[in-house]
C-alpha cells in the first residue's frame, strides 16, 4: 500500500504535475507561490498584520470566491437553459423537478449572486473607511467602482432568465428607469438593451448573451487587473 | 480519529436536509379530490349515500335515459311505466338478490335483454343500441342501488 | 499553528459533508420511494404486471406540447390488474382518450413537470391552473368538444345550455351564442302598466318563477325611474299602431261576458297555450309565464298581439292562431278574467321625476339591458362585461376576491359570482340569474373549458353547423307565421322541443298529416308539450302537406311488405313473446306508455318507415331510447305488416 | 505597500517647508527627504514581522473560501431561489418591484421627477464615488473643527439646511430623517470639544467620511424601505401584511 502510493507520487507524470512536495521550508513555500499560477497574486512573504482576518475582513477575497461559485454554477446551469419565451421558464421547472441537484444548483447561483452585490459594496465601503483608495491607489479604486457596477450588472441580466412575473416586471421597471434619460439618449439605451421596445425574445437573448459572456468576461480582465494592482501596490 | 467525530458532529444536519420532503401519503390525495364532487357525482336523486366513482356517474346518466321509465330513479323497479308491466320490473334495492346476482349475469341482462337469462321478455336487449362500455358503466350503476348503503 | 491547522480540518471536513447533502437529498427523493413502493407491490400481485426501472417517466404530447410526468408516480394508469390498487398506482378509469394520446393535465390541469406531489397537483402559490377538482372536470372536455351535446358530459351540457338561455353573450365577450333581441321593448308603453313594470324589475321571479330575467337588484328609486323611462316608449316597431279594443270586451253585460269567457276557456285548451306557455309554472318552458298575464298586459295588447304576434314583436316564435273574431276575443276575456294576481297592490299614482328620461337611460345603460332587449333609439348594446373567451385561463393574481373569503381558485370563484355575484364588491353589476347551485356549478364548468391553450385543429370536434333552412314559397311563409321551427327541427334548423320533421313524409301517410293538423290528438298523454290546434284552413294544410311530399321524404326509406295475415302473425308473436314491446307500447289500452301507442300505426305510418325504424331507431331519430334489437330483415318484414294490420 | 522612507540626519530649515519627523504612513502620505551635499542616502527599512504566505495566508483564504461555500450551501439546502408564475405581459403585478440593490432608486423614483431620481442621482452617486481618491481628501488631519470653527460650521449647516428643504418639499421624510441626524451627530463636537471617546473620534472623522456615511445610510435606508415596506401602488405597507 505504502509502496503503491509511494511509487505514485515518485511516477513522472505525478512529478509533471505536483513538481514539489508539501512545502515545508520557507525556501519551498516561496517557491510556491512564485512557481504556482494561482498563488502568484501574493507575494512570497506577507506582514503578519496583515493576514489577521479583521485587517481586511476578506471581503475582496470572498468577492472572488463568489465569482469562482457563480462561474462554476453559472456554466452548469448554461447546460439545461435556453433562452427562449417558450422554454426558459420550463427548464427553470425541469432544473427544480428532474435535473439531479439542479435546484441546489440555482439555488446557489442565486444566492451567490445577491451575496456578491452586497459583499462587493462592502468592501468598497472598507476600503473607503480605512483609506485605502489613497494614493497611489487611486486609479484602482476607479476600477473597484467599475467592478461593483459590473457586479450590478451581472446581476441584473441574470434576473430576467428565469422569465417569470418576477424577472419580466423587475426588468421592464428597470428599463423604465433608463428611459429617463434625456435627449433621447434614454430611449436608445433601452432600445439596444432589449433589442425593442418591450421585454420580449430578443431581451431574452440580450440578456443571456451579456450575463453569460459580455460582462463576465470583461469582469474577468477587470479583476485581473484589480489584483495586480493590489500586488503591485503592495496589498496582500 | 478525529475526523470520524466530525463527521458524527454533522450526521444530524445531513439528516435534517433530506427531511424536507416526507411523502404525504398519496391516498389523501385521491379522497380530498373526491370529496369535493359530491355536489354533482349524482345528477338525480339516488339513494347512495357513497360518493359514485366515475363508472357510475356515467352510469347514472344512462341508467336516467333508458332505464328510470319502468326501474324507477331510486332502482325500486316503480318507475312511471312500470304499473303497466307484468311481470314488475326488478327492484334493485334488493341487495340479497342484486348480491347473489354476478357483474356478468347483469351486463347479459342488459345487453341481451330480459329473455337471453330466460327472463321476461318485457326488459329489452340494449346490446344494440349502447356498447359495450356503456352498458358495463350502467351495471355498476345498477349495483351501486344495492351497495350504497 | 495548531489552532489554525484543527480549523482547517473541520472546515475542510464540513465543506465535503454539506456539499455532499445535495446529492443526496436528490437521492431519496419522493418519487424515488413511490417508484421502489410501486415495484413492491406488483411483486406481491398474482398477475405478472412488469416492474419498472427507477427514473423519471413522462408523457410528452407532441401536439399539445406538453410534458407530463404525473405517471412517475401514477404507474398503474394503463394496467388493468391494479384496478384496486391504492393510489397513486391505481388504473385510470376507463375514458375515451389514451394517456399517450393527450397526457394527463391537458385534462386535469396541474403541473406536469412537477414530480413532487404538492407541486403536481399545482396547489402551490405560483402554479395558475391547479388540479381540475372531479366536479369540474368535464371543463377540459370543452377545450376540444365545441359540439352542442358531448357524449358523456352532462354537468358540461348542462352549463353550455344555461349559458345560452341566460344570454350570456347579452354582456360577455363569448363564442357559442348570438346577442338575443327578443323581447323588443318598443311600444312597451302600450304593453304593460306601471305596477307591474317596477314590480318585474326589482323581482322578476315573484311573477314568473321560470324566467331567464334575472334580478338586478335595483333600488325602489332605480325601478321606478327605469319604469317610467320604458313606459314612454309607445310606439310599436315599423310603426305598427294598436287596434282599438273590440267592443265586446269593454261593453259587454254580465251574462254575455260569462259566455265569451266560456267559449274563450275552450278555444284555450284547444289551442293548447301550455305546451309551450307555463301557467304558475306548469306547463311548456318554450314561452313565458301566463299565469298572470291578465295583471301584466293590457286587453288591447293580449288582443293584438294573438291575432298577429309578428307584427307587434317581430321575430317572435309564436304561431298565429287562425281564431275566428269571436273566439279570439272569447280568449282575450278568458285570459283577462283568469290569469290575474290578486296578489298585487297597485302602486299610487305617480309622476315622473322631470328628468327621468335622462336618468332612465343612463340607468339602461348601465345595466346592459340592451345586451338581450331591442329598443329602438337606444343601438346595440355593447358587451360591458368582461370578456369570457379565456376565463378558464385566468390567473388567480388577477382576480379580485375581495372580502369574500372563498377558497381562492378559479372554479370557487366562478361558482360564487354566479350565485352571488355581488360578493366580490358592491359595484359589480352582473345580475343575480338565481341559479341553484348545480347548475352554478354546471355553468362554471363550461366557462373553465375556455382556456387560453392551442388546440391543435384536428383535435376539435366542431359543432354541427346550424342550418340554413330557409323555405321560399307559401309553405315558407306559413312556417315563419305559424313559427314551426319555433318547436320543430326542418333539415337542421329550429328548436327540437317536438319532432323532427325533416323525413315526415316517409313517416307519416298524407290522410294521417292533415287530420293530425286539423285535430293534433296527442300522440303520447305523459308529454307537455304538444301540438296546438292552430285552426288551419284546408288550403293552408294542402300547402303544408304538399311541400312535405315534395321535401321531406327520403327515396331510402322505401320498403314494402307483404300484407300476408300468416306473415303478419309471425310479427305478433314477435312483438309480443320475443321483443315484449308492450313493455313500452300500447295496442288496444294495453302496454306501458313509454313510445306512442301503436292503435292506429296502420293509419299513421309508412311501411318503410316502420321497417327501418325497427332495423335502426336511432339511425331515424338519434337518442330515441328505443332499443335497437338488431332484427333480421325477415323478422322487421313480419312485424312492420303486424303493425300495419292495427289501423 | 511601500517600503517606509523616512528622512534620516537634519532637516533643512527653510521658511517653505517644515519637516517633520513621522512614520506614520497613514499620518502622512507624502514624504519627501532632503540630503545634504555629501551625505549618502541611507534607507532605514522599519522592522515589521513577516510571515510565509505559504501557508499563512493561503489557508486562510482557503478556510474563509469554504465557509462562504458552507454558508451558501447551506442557505440553498434550505431556501429556494423564487419562481413565481410565467411571465404574463398583461398582467402588471401591484407593486411590480425591480431587483432589490435597484429599489432605493426605485424608492427615489417614487420622490422625485425620473430625470432626476433615474439619471441625475445615481450618476452623480458613481461619479462621486469614482472622483474621491482625486480630491485632496484627508490632507489634513486635525480635527475638523479645530480651524476656521465658524466657517465650517455655516457652509456644513448651510448644505444641510438646504438639502432638509428641498427634501421637505418633495416631502421625502425617508431621507430627511437621516438627513437631520447625520448632520446633528457631525455638528456635535464642534460644540462639545473633547479630544477622546466617541464625541472625539468623531469629531476627527474628515468631511469626506460624513459624506460617504451619509450616503451610505441613505443607501441602506431607501433600499430597506423599498424591499420591505412598500405594498400596491408603493404605498406604505408593513412587511408582514401578505400582498397577494
Amino acid at each position: 500500500m505504502k509502496e503503491s502510493l509511494r511509487a505514485l507520487t515518485r511516477s513522472q507524470a505525478w512529478r509533471s504535475i505536483f513538481r514539489h512536495g508539501l512545502p515545508l521550508s520557507n525556501r519551498t513555500r516561496a517557491e510556491a507561490v512564485f512557481y504556482n499560477f494561482f498563488l502568484h497574486v501574493h507575494p512570497a512573504k506577507v506582514r503578519k498584520r496583515s493576514v489577521k482576518f479583521t485587517y481586511t475582513w476578506g471581503l475582496g477575497g470572498l468577492s472572488a470566491g463568489l465569482f469562482i461559485v457563480l462561474v462554476l454554477t453559472g456554466a452548469l446551469l448554461m447546460l439545461y437553459y435556453r433562452p427562449s419565451v417558450q422554454q426558459a421558464y420550463g427548464d427553470m421547472k425541469d432544473l427544480q423537478f428532474v435535473v439531479s441537484s439542479g435546484q441546489f444548483l440555482r439555488n446557489m447561483h442565486r444566492w451567490a449572486a445577491h451575496a456578491m452585490v452586497a459583499i462587493v459594496f462592502l468592501h468598497m465601503l472598507r476600503v473607503f473607511y480605512t483609506g485605502s483608495y489613497r494614493p497611489p491607489k487611486e486609479f484602482n479604486w476607479v476600477i473597484g467602482v467599475i467592478l461593483f457596477v459590473f457586479t450590478v450588472l451581472l446581476s441584473y441580466t441574470g434576473y430576467l432568465l428565469p422569465w417569470d412575473q418576477l424577472a419580466y416586471w423587475g426588468i421592464s421597471v428597470g428599463t423604465n428607469m433608463v428611459r429617463s434619460v434625456p435627449f433621447g439618449l434614454g430611449e436608445r439605451i433601452s432600445y439596444l438593451l432589449l433589442g425593442g421596445n418591450i421585454v420580449g425574445e430578443n431581451a431574452l437573448v440580450r440578456f443571456y448573451v451579456l450575463h453569460c459572456f459580455v460582462l463576465p468576461v470583461a469582469a474577468m480582465v477587470l479583476m485581473g487587473i484589480h489584483f495586480w494592482r493590489v500586488r503591485k501596490d503592495g496589498g496582500v | 480519529m478525529t475526523r470520524a467525530r466530525t463527521l458524527a458532529l454533522f450526521l444530524p444536519l445531513l439528516l435534517v436536509g433530506c427531511t424536507g420532503k416526507k411523502n404525504t401519503p398519496p391516498s389523501v390525495s385521491a379522497d380530498s379530490v373526491r370529496a369535493n364532487d359530491s355536489a354533482v357525482a349524482a345528477p338525480a336523486a339516488v339513494p347512495v349515500e357513497r360518493v359514485l366513482s366515475y363508472e357510475e356517474r356515467q352510469g347514472s346518466v344512462l341508467y336516467m335515459k333508458y332505464c328510470a321509465v319502468c326501474h324507477g330513479k331510486e332502482g325500486k323497479g316503480d318507475g312511471f311505466n312500470a304499473f303497466n308491466l307484468d311481470p314488475r320490473p326488478r327492484d334493485f334495492s334488493d341487495s340479497a338478490y342484486m348480491a347473489a346476482l354476478s357483474d356478468a349475469q347483469i351486463l347479459q341482462t342488459i345487453s341481451g335483454g330480459g329473455r337471453s337469462v330466460n327472463k321476461s321478455p318485457l326488459m329489452p336487449s340494449y346490446g344494440g343500441t349502447i356498447d359495450n362500455r356503456q352498458a358495463r358503466y350502467v351495471a355498476a350503476y345498477v349495483r351501486a342501488f344495492s351497495t350504497g348503503q | 499553528m495548531k489552532p489554525l491547522r484543527l480549523t482547517f480540518a473541520i472546515v475542510a471536513v464540513l465543506f465535503l459533508v454539506v456539499l455532499a447533502v445535495s446529492p443526496l437529498k436528490d437521492y431519496l427523493r419522493e418519487w424515488k420511494h413511490d417508484q421502489t413502493e410501486y415495484n413492491r407491490l406488483v411483486a406481491g400481485l398474482p398477475q405478472r404486471v412488469k416492474q419498472v426501472d427507477i427514473g423519471i417517466r413522462q408523457v410528452w404530447v407532441r401536439k399539445l406540447d406538453r410534458v407530463d410526468r404525473c405517471v412517475t408516480c401514477h404507474l398503474g394508469v394503463k394496467e388493468p390488474a391494479l384496478h384496486a390498487a391504492p393510489e397513486p398506482f391505481t388504473t385510470h378509469p376507463q375514458v375515451y382518450h389514451d394517456v399517450d394520446d393527450l397526457g394527463c393535465t391537458f385534462c386535469h390541469e396541474g403541473q406536469g413537470s412537477a414530480t413532487e406531489y404538492r407541486e403536481s397537483i399545482g396547489k402551490v402559490k405560483y402554479w395558475d391552473r391547479p388540479i381540475l377538482p372531479r366536479a369540474y372536470l368535464e371543463a377540459s372536455c370543452a377545450k376540444c368538444h365545441r359540439e352542442k351535446d358531448v357524449p358523456q358530459a352532462p354537468i358540461l351540457n348542462l352549463g353550455r345550455k344555461l349559458i345560452r338561455e341566460s344570454n350570456c353573450v347579452g354582456c360577455h365577450k363569448l363564442e357559442g351564442g348570438e346577442k338575443q333581441w327578443i323581447p323588443s321593448l318598443d311600444g312597451i308603453g302600450e304593453k304593460v302598466n306601471r305596477t307591474w313594470l317596477v314590480n318585474w324589475l326589482k323581482h322578476p321571479r315573484t311573477y314568473a318563477p321560470s324566467t331567464r330575467m334575472p334580478n338586478f337588484l335595483l333600488t325602489d328609486e332605480e325601478a321606478g325611474t327605469l319604469a317610467d323611462f320604458l313606459l314612454s316608449f309607445k310606439t310599436f316597431p315599423e310603426e305598427a299602431a294598436l287596434e282599438p279594443e273590440p267592443s265586446q270586451l269593454t261593453s259587454a253585460g254580465a251574462d254575455q261576458k260569462s259566455k265569451l269567457v266560456e267559449l274563450g276557456a275552450t278555444r284555450f285548451r284547444e289551442a293548447r297555450c301550455i305546451s309551450c306557455h307555463p301557467i304558475n309554472g306548469k306547463g311548456g318552458y318554450v314561452a313565458p309565464e301566463l299565469g298572470k298575464i291578465a295583471s301584466k298586459v293590457s286587453a288591447q295588447w293580449l288582443y293584438n298581439y294573438i291575432k298577429r304576434p309578428k307584427r307587434l314583436q317581430p321575430g317572435v316564435v309564436m304561431p298565429r292562431y287562425r281564431f275566428k273574431e269571436e273566439d279570439l276575443v272569447g280568449v282575450v276575456a278568458y285570459m283577462e278574467s283568469e290569469f290575474v294576481d290578486y296578489d298585487v297592490e297597485q302602486l299610487p299614482p305617480h309622476t315622473p321625476d322631470p328628468g327621468f328620461y335622462e336618468k332612465g337611460r343612463a340607468l339602461f345603460k348601465k345595466y346592459s339591458c340592451g345586451g338581450c332587449h331591442a329598443l329602438s333609439g337606444m343601438g346595440r348594446a355593447e358587451e360591458t362585461g368582461p370578456e369570457l373567451t379565456k376565463i378558464g385561463a385566468k390567473r388567480l393574481y388577477e382576480i379580485d376576491f375581495g372580502r369574500s373569503g372563498i377558497e381562492q381558485t378559479l372554479p370557487v370563484y366562478l361558482k360564487t359570482k354566479l350565485l352571488t355575484p355581488h360578493v366580490f364588491g358592491e359595484s359589480m353589476k352582473m345580475p343575480q340569474f338565481g341559479f341553484r347551485e348545480d347548475e352554478a356549478e354546471a355553468i362554471a364548468v363550461a366557462l373553465l373549458g375556455k382556456t387560453d391553450d392551442n388546440i391543435p385543429p384536428d383535435l376539435i370536434v366542431p359543432d354541427a353547423p346550424s342550418g340554413t333552412f330557409a323555405p321560399q314559397g307559401d309553405f315558407g311563409k306559413l312556417v315563419d307565421d305559424l313559427a314551426c321551427l319555433g318547436c320543430h327541427v326542418m333539415n337542421g334548423r329550429g328548436r327540437l322541443v317536438a319532432t323532427d320533421l325533416s323525413l315526415e313524409a316517409s313517416q307519416a301517410r298524407r290522410a294521417w298529416i292533415e287530420g293530425y293538423f286539423k285535430v293534433p290528438y296527442s300522440l303520447r298523454p305523459v308529454l307537455t308539450e304538444r301540438m296546438p290546434k292552430l285552426y288551419l284552413s284546408d288550403a293552408e294544410i294542402k300547402t303544408l302537406v304538399d311541400y312535405m311530399e315534395m321535401a321531406f321524404i327520403s327515396d331510402s326509406l322505401d320498403h314494402t311488405v307483404s300484407t300476408d295475415p300468416a306473415a303478419a302473425a309471425i310479427g305478433r308473436g314477435l312483438y309480443y313473446e320475443r321483443y315484449g314491446c308492450q313493455s313500452c307500447h300500447q295496442v288496444g289500452a294495453k302496454g306501458g306508455y313509454v313510445g306512442p301507442p301503436l292503435d292506429k300505426a296502420g293509419t299513421r305510418l309508412t311501411a318503410g318507415w316502420i321497417f327501418h325504424w325497427l332495423k335502426n331507431p336511432q339511425r331515424l331519430k338519434p337518442g330515441t331510447i328505443e332499443p335497437n334489437n338488431n332484427l333480421s330483415d325477415a323478422e322487421a318484414d313480419a312485424l312492420t305488416a303486424y303493425l300495419l294490420t292495427l289501423k | 505597500m511601500h517600503g517606509m522612507l523616512n528622512s534620516y540626519g537634519g532637516g533643512l530649515m527653510n521658511a517653505d517647508f517644515r519637516a517633520e519627523k513621522n512614520s506614520d504612513a497613514k499620518a502622512v502620505p507624502k514624504r519627501i527627504a532632503f540630503m545634504k551635499g555629501r551625505t549618502s542616502a541611507r534607507v532605514r527599512k522599519e522592522e515589521e514581522e513577516m510571515v510565509m504566505t505559504v501557508p499563512h495566508l493561503v489557508v486562510r483564504e482557503v478556510i474563509a473560501f469554504m465557509l462562504m461555500v458552507i454558508a451558501l450551501a447551506l442557505l440553498s439546502l434550505f431556501f429556494n431561489a423564487p419562481l413565481e408564475w410565467i411571465a404574463n405581459p398583461e398582467h402588471t403585478p401591484n407593486p411590480a418591484k425591480a431587483p432589490w440593490y435597484f429599489l432605493g432608486l426605485q424608492e427615489l423614483l417614487h420622490y422625485f421627477p425620473p430625470i432626476v431620481a433615474g439619471v441625475v442621482l445615481p450618476a452623480l452617486a458613481v461619479v462621486a464615488l469614482i472622483v474621491i481618491p482625486y480630491f485632496r481628501i484627508n490632507v489634513k488631519r486635525e480635527n475638523l473643527w479645530e480651524q476656521d470653527r465658524r466657517q465650517k460650521l455655516i457652509l456644513v449647516l448651510a448644505v444641510a439646511g438646504v438639502l432638509s428643504i428641498v427634501l421637505l418639499l418633495y416631502n421625502v421624510y425617508a431621507m430627511l430623517i437621516p438627513t437631520v441626524i447625520v448632520a446633528a451627530v457631525m455638528v456635535t463636537p464642534a460644540f462639545l470639544r473633547q479630544s477622546g471617546g466617541v464625541l472625539g473620534w468623531l469629531g476627527s472623522r474628515p468631511l469626506s467620511w460624513w459624506i460617504m456615511t451619509w450616503f451610505v445610510i441613505m443607501v441602506i435606508v431607501l433600499t430597506a424601505i423599498g424591499t420591505l415596506f412598500r405594498g400596491p401602488e408603493w404605498s406604505w405597507t408593513w412587511p408582514w401584511k401578505e400582498i397577494y
